[in-house]
């Protein structure tokens, strides 16, 4: 085995990390910065799960015809893993959607805009929320 | 034979892939997707004969079923543009909508 | 030849039909001119290509419960597929796509 | 059994709260469960440092599995420390949040906002605990999640972009732990934090460890708004409740800098760390900047919210740069100043959601002339605003004397003198605050204004006290620091 | 099929599913239009189910299949409804960006020279703790698949952590969406956005095919869910999946029927009971454990024989996720779906 395909997978994963933190700290559209944010994360699946598998093993569910197993350890942390990143996707897209209402855009740029007059005077005379 | 149909679908993944990535509209992707789906059954199915534990079925058949749901949704939000129920129509909707 | 041999023999023979028509149809998914070409080619993938190569695993299989769950398989991806595709062309439809016929392709050739 | 189960019961006690709170979720009884769960999870922590202090180390093993199987929990002097910080503050916090929850957050979402408030502390807990890696992530995470919840929560729209803001943040943070876990799990097949400890020490200088190394910090700077990387954390405290800014203020870069004690000191083992990378050079650099930087942003601040959140970032520069100077009296300093600013920034927090109660205003005018109006409520600031100080008779004058004096021994004198100077830029914008308090004629509604009520303004003067008296009677804050900091020297756990 | 095919063909599968990821994660990240991004995110997500099925974590890709394939694009797409579909150009000039990713990708690059070849089975990852568990876990819980029994058992204070982050984002998403009916008619104005061609236009439910299929359909994933929920410590499978599937079952319902009748299927009042309440089982059941004299979340002590007890207890914890998961992505999905309504009848009351 040469040594890029003995890595390949380190390779890919890092590939996904970065694509996908630089969506996040590029774009601008909230929704799209979600996107990279959950590429970035399943890139970490890709950095536990490929350690883990051992060739010529086989899944961690014992069967008296097999002697190698590959190793369950990541398995247990990435299914976590995975929940963890559903339940965060949904938090921020409900944030994304109060943010739609609340500026009438998912835009960076636009909702900044509209957050940085009168950022420091916020309440007493000017009033509150006063787009 | 296995490894060999692996290899055909993987092929066609790749080609379905690109169509999902070329477009043009956003049909062409839609319809590339759905053959996606299916060839990603497919290739799990496979690999579970492959790597000689079909009984890793499971994991396909939990794929189909949840994805007519996922399929269902994107027919709908091309049809409607959202996947709540229709909010103008409601009064109008509310009669066909009783008797279920 | 006994009976094994000629299930395996059917069934590798199941897979690599299966496995050709997944190829084609990917092909034309990707090589015909407009969506609505592209609905039968892909429509070749959820129909004849899935069918035999769940066929090949099947005969591979022997009667079992993988069989039964690959049978599942079979109905579900065959009943659900075209219906979604059905909506979507005409979805399509609806939205403005026309087929792409040959006369519009000579009218489209001198172009640029 | 309780005493022997007491690490668990510590964690589960807020966790089995919090979806009672989601279940009842009608009236007062959110916030007396709340108040009960809290409550009792300070007396866990108390009685845990008990233990502590009698028996060392305890260590509990979850479900009974052995340490690198299962998860453990194991508690050490710093540990029971932070936790007795943590819901110190949490019990400290709740009292009040009732009628400041009240005024703030819809009928319909208190029950809610109380279990995410329990849920938070859970986390904060459960990260503070825990003897095992990866635990650390999963309850960093539901502390993480609860406290965007907890900020979108707040005043106006803005709270909605804050909380994203951190949100983002803070997943590219935890990310980034998890990735640092991941490698040294590849490298050593273990997850116990005392395992990976005994594993990674005879791996010094691999790539793959310094690459670990490299990710956890960024990670946790991430979360504990290290002076890059702090962008997050003034939106999310300005618009946050007052409730949830105090309590987050007081705790959660707490436990955030907790995580550096334990992956610096005891993973990687401080000598070891200390002189073979560039990161204590690269800490103090960060700290000072830190100290100086986010303290003069402060005193721009027109937002009183705003402007305590930029102190923040300049107070928890201090304890990194006892981090940096990683001796034993740096460390102590470190510790006792994480104390202080977890006692001074609640109660902060906590006086000015008081006098907001009352003046419905943000902004530095808006509390003209109201020391004459809420005497107590001002005093108990003017208190809390020395210690940040560090004037000598409260617990900030401890800390600082003591980074000053790790700083001497190692000779480095001109620490010295920018630990003083920027105490003075502290007094530029805490002055401002009580020169417009006491010198300004009241105008609008602090002319009219009271001290606000008794549940409001007690758990701010409880603070004010408490660190007054950690001022005068060392004996817990530095007999503690000190220990703690020994064991992490030695790289005992 | 001999040994040395199977390996190479493993490898094979898993470089040409890391190639396509790639691809996929390019297009997803370029696309400009959301709704494709969310479709080619659907493809990016089996390709990653597909890759651990590969590297033989079974259970693992059945979870995100369970997740990508059904609730994420449901999610993604309800709130594609609320926002819009198209994104801006981008503005930003791309060096921060491409600083902060460089050095993450050197660091990275860094380390994994150091990291042991794929596949190796002398690195010291599988060296330490997890052949104990392959060693262990089948005596001492009596279940043939370790990853359940590691993860109910031997790291369920883990699992526990995990179910509680689910409560907390699915509370949180409640938080946000549900409670804000009688506030802040302020905040409506600009944000009603384009309105959706034929809002009220028949629902899908008049396509008498799909009716008729959703109708057959609905047992079948439920009665899935079931199996997978029980079928967990022999197969792949477990409380999350399940909790998804069926959840995702009641989704396909209201899809083709409406939210509203779905709701007369699965009442709110009941999900937003089940979203703690699963919660409070499994901590209830490492409750129990402690009152039965062992630690907490001991199962070995809830009966006679410890291996019975840790039945039980696996059991006990399973089902405690699948109740807060099940409930927690319903709760979220009519959180998403009735937020348009929630607006509406907001309006309506000013």
């Amino acid at each position: 085995m040469n040594v890029v395909l003995a890595h390949l997978n380190a390779y890919v994963a890092v590939f996904l990390m970065v694509t996908g933190l630089f969506t996040v700290v590029n774009r601008g559209n909230l929704i799209k910065k979600l996107v990279g944010l959950s590429i970035f994360q399943t890139s970490v699946y890709l950095l536990y799960l490929s350690p883990g598998k051992i060739i010529g093993g086989t899944a961690p569910i014992i069967a008296d015809r097999y002697e190698i197993y590959s190793n369950p350890l990541p398995h247990v942390l990435i299914l976590t893993a995975i929940v963890v990143g559903v339940a965060t996707l949904a938090l921020g897209l409900a944030l994304v959607v109060r943010i739609q209402e609340a500026y009438g855009s998912i835009e960076e740029d636009d909702v900044h805009r509209q957050s940085a007059p009168g950022e420091a005077r916020q309440g007493g005379a000017n009033g509150g929320e006063a787009p | 034979m296995f490894a060999a149909a692996l290899v055909a679908v993987l092929t066609g993944f790749a080609l379905a892939l690109t169509r999902a990535l070329l477009g043009p509209t956003v049909f062409d992707r839609a319809l590339a997707v759905n053959s996606c789906g299916t060839l990603a059954v497919a290739t799990l199915a496979l690999v579970g004969f492959v790597t000689e534990r079909p009984d890793f079925l499971d994991i396909a058949i939990l794929y189909v079923l949840l994805n007519v749901v996922g399929t269902i949704a994107v027919l709908r939000f091309v049809r409607f543009g959202q996947l709540g129920d229709p909010v103008e129509g409601e009064r109008g909707g509310r009669g066909a909508d009783e008797p279920g | 030849m006994s009976p094994d041999d000629i299930l395996e023999i059917a069934s590798g023979a199941c897979l690599v039909l299966g496995a050709a028509f997944v190829v084609i149809g990917a092909l034309g998914l990707l090589r015909f001119p407009d969506l609505f070409a592209r609905v039968h080619a892909a429509s070749l993938i959820d129909t004849l290509g899935i069918g035999f190569l769940a066929l090949g695993m099947g005969l591979h299989a022997g009667w079992s419960q993988v069989s039964l769950k690959l049978g599942f398989i079979v109905a579900l991806v065959g009943l659900t597929s075209p219906v979604a595709t059905h909506a979507l062309a005409q979805a399509a439809l609806h939205a403005g796509e026309r087929p792409v016929l040959r006369s519009d392709r000579r009218d489209e050739g001198p172009l640029p | 059994m309780i005493i022997a189960n007491l690490p668990a019961l510590q964690v589960v006690v807020p966790l089995v709260a919090a979806p009672l709170c989601a279940i009842f979720r009608a009236g007062h009884r959110p916030w007396r469960i709340t108040l009960a769960a809290s409550w009792a999870a300070f007396a866990c922590a108390v009685a845990l440092m008990r233990r502590v202090l009698d028996e060392g180390t305890v260590s509990y093993m979850l479900g009974g599995w052995e340490a690198p199987l299962g998860i453990e929990y194991r508690i050490d002097t710093l540990n029971a420390f932070v936790l007795l910080v943590v819901t110190g503050v949490g019990a400290v916090i709740v009292p009040y949040a009732k009628r400041s929850v009240e005024s703030e957050i819809q009928p319909d979402r208190r029950g809610w906002f109380y279990t995410m408030f329990l849920l938070c502390l859970a986390g904060l807990l459960g990260v503070t605990i825990t003897g095992d890696a990866f635990n650390i992530f999963v309850f960093l995470e539901i502390s993480s999640l609860s406290s965007y919840v907890l900020i979108a929560l707040g005043r106006d729209r803005r709270a909605l972009v804050a909380s994203y803001q951190y949100l983002i943040m803070g997943t590219i943070g935890a990310t980034f732990i998890v990735i640092g876990i991941g490698l040294l799990w590849t490298m050593t097949g273990t997850l116990n934090l005392a395992d990976l400890a005994s594993r990674v020490r005879t791996m010094e200088g691999a790539p793959s460890v310094l690459s670990a190394l490299a990710f956890l910090t960024v990670g946790i700077s991430l979360k504990l708004a290290l002076f890059p990387l702090h962008l997050w954390l003034p939106n999310a405290y300005a618009s946050a409740p007052s409730t949830a800014s105090a309590f987050l203020a007081g705790t959660a870069t707490k436990v955030a800098i907790y995580l550096f004690f334990r992956f610096f000191f005891t993973v990687f083992g401080g000598e070891n760390f200390v002189s073979k990378t560039p990161i204590p050079e690269m800490f103090l650099v960060l700290s000072l900047c830190a100290m100086f930087v986010a303290a003069t942003v402060a005193v721009f601040q027109e937002d009183v919210k705003r402007m305590l959140a930029y102190s923040s970032v300049a107070q928890i520069g201090y304890i990194t740069l006892g981090i940096s100077l990683g001796t034993q009296t740096a460390l102590a300093g470190s510790i006792v100043h994480l104390l202080n600013h977890a006692i001074m920034k609640a109660g902060l927090f906590l006086l000015v959601g008081c006098m907001v109660f009352r003046v419905r205003g943000f902004r530095v005018e808006d509390l003209a002339g109201i020391g004459h109006r809420m005497p107590l409520t001002m005093g108990a600031f003017t208190l809390l605003g020395l210690s940040m100080l560090g004037v000598p008779g409260t617990v900030g004058f401890v800390s600082k004397w003591y980074l000053g004096v790790a700083a001497a021994d190692l000779g480095q004198w001109w620490l010295v003198g920018f630990i003083m100077l920027s105490s003075l830029i502290t007094m530029l914008y805490m002055g401002r605050i009580v020169e417009v308090a006491y010198f300004r004629v009241p105008s609008g509604a602090a002319a009219t204004a009271t001290e606000a009520p008794a549940g409001l303004l007690v758990p701010g003067l409880v603070l004010a006290g408490a660190s007054l008296w950690f001022g005068l009677d060392t004996s817990f804050s530095l007999g503690l620091a000190n220990r703690a900091a020994a064991a992490l020297v030695a790289g005992v756990f | 099929m001999t040994g040395v095919t199977s390996e190479s063909i493993v490898l094979f599968v898993n470089t040409a599913l890391l190639l396509l990821m790639c691809a996929a994660a390019l297009g997803v990240v370029r696309l400009r239009n959301l709704f494709a991004v969310v479709m080619l995110g659907g493809v990016y997500s089996f390709l990653m189910a597909s890759l651990m099925v590969a590297l033989d974590a079974v259970d693992v890709g059945m979870t995100e299949t369970a997740v990508g394939a059904g609730i994420s694009v449901v999610l993604m797409l309800s709130v594609l409804g609320l926002t819009k579909t198209r994104e801006a150009a981008p503005r930003h000039r791309p060096l921060v960006a491409l600083v902060v990713s460089a050095v993450v990708a050197v660091s990275l690059l860094y380390a994994s020279g150091d990291l042991p070849p794929f596949g190796d089975p002398a690195a010291p990852a599988h060296q330490h703790v997890a052949p104990e568990y392959l060693a262990r876990a089948p005596v001492e819980t009596g279940a043939p698949n370790i990853v359940t029994a590691v993860l109910a058992s031997y790291r369920g204070y883990d699992t526990l952590g995990e179910t509680a982050v689910i409560l907390t984002g699915g509370i949180g998403v409640l938080v946000l969406l549900l409670g804000a009916r009688r506030r802040r008619g302020g905040v409506r104005q600009g944000g009603a956005g384009e309105s959706p061609e034929g809002t009220g236009a028949p629902m899908l439910r008049d396509t008498v095919i799909l009716r008729v299929g959703a109708k057959i359909l609905l047992p079948f994933i439920l009665l899935f869910a079931l199996y997978v929920q029980f079928h967990g410590d022999f197969g792949p499978g477990g409380g999350f999946q399940a909790g998804v599937a069926a959840a995702t079952g009641v989704v396909l319902y209201a899809l083709v029927f409406g939210v509203a009748s779905a709701q007369r299927v699965a009442p709110v009042r009941v999900v937003l009971v089940m979203v703690p309440l699963g919660v409070l089982i499994y901590a209830g059941t490492g409750l129990a454990g402690m009152l039965a004299g062992g630690n907490y979340l001991d199962y070995s002590v809830l009966a006679h024989d410890p291996v019975h007890g840790q039945h039980w207890g696996i059991f006990a914890v399973e089902s405690g996720v699948f109740v807060t998961v099940s409930g927690t992505m319903l709760a979220i999905f009519y959180a998403f779906a009735g937020r348009r309504q929630a607006r509406e009848e907001e309006g309506a009351g000013r």
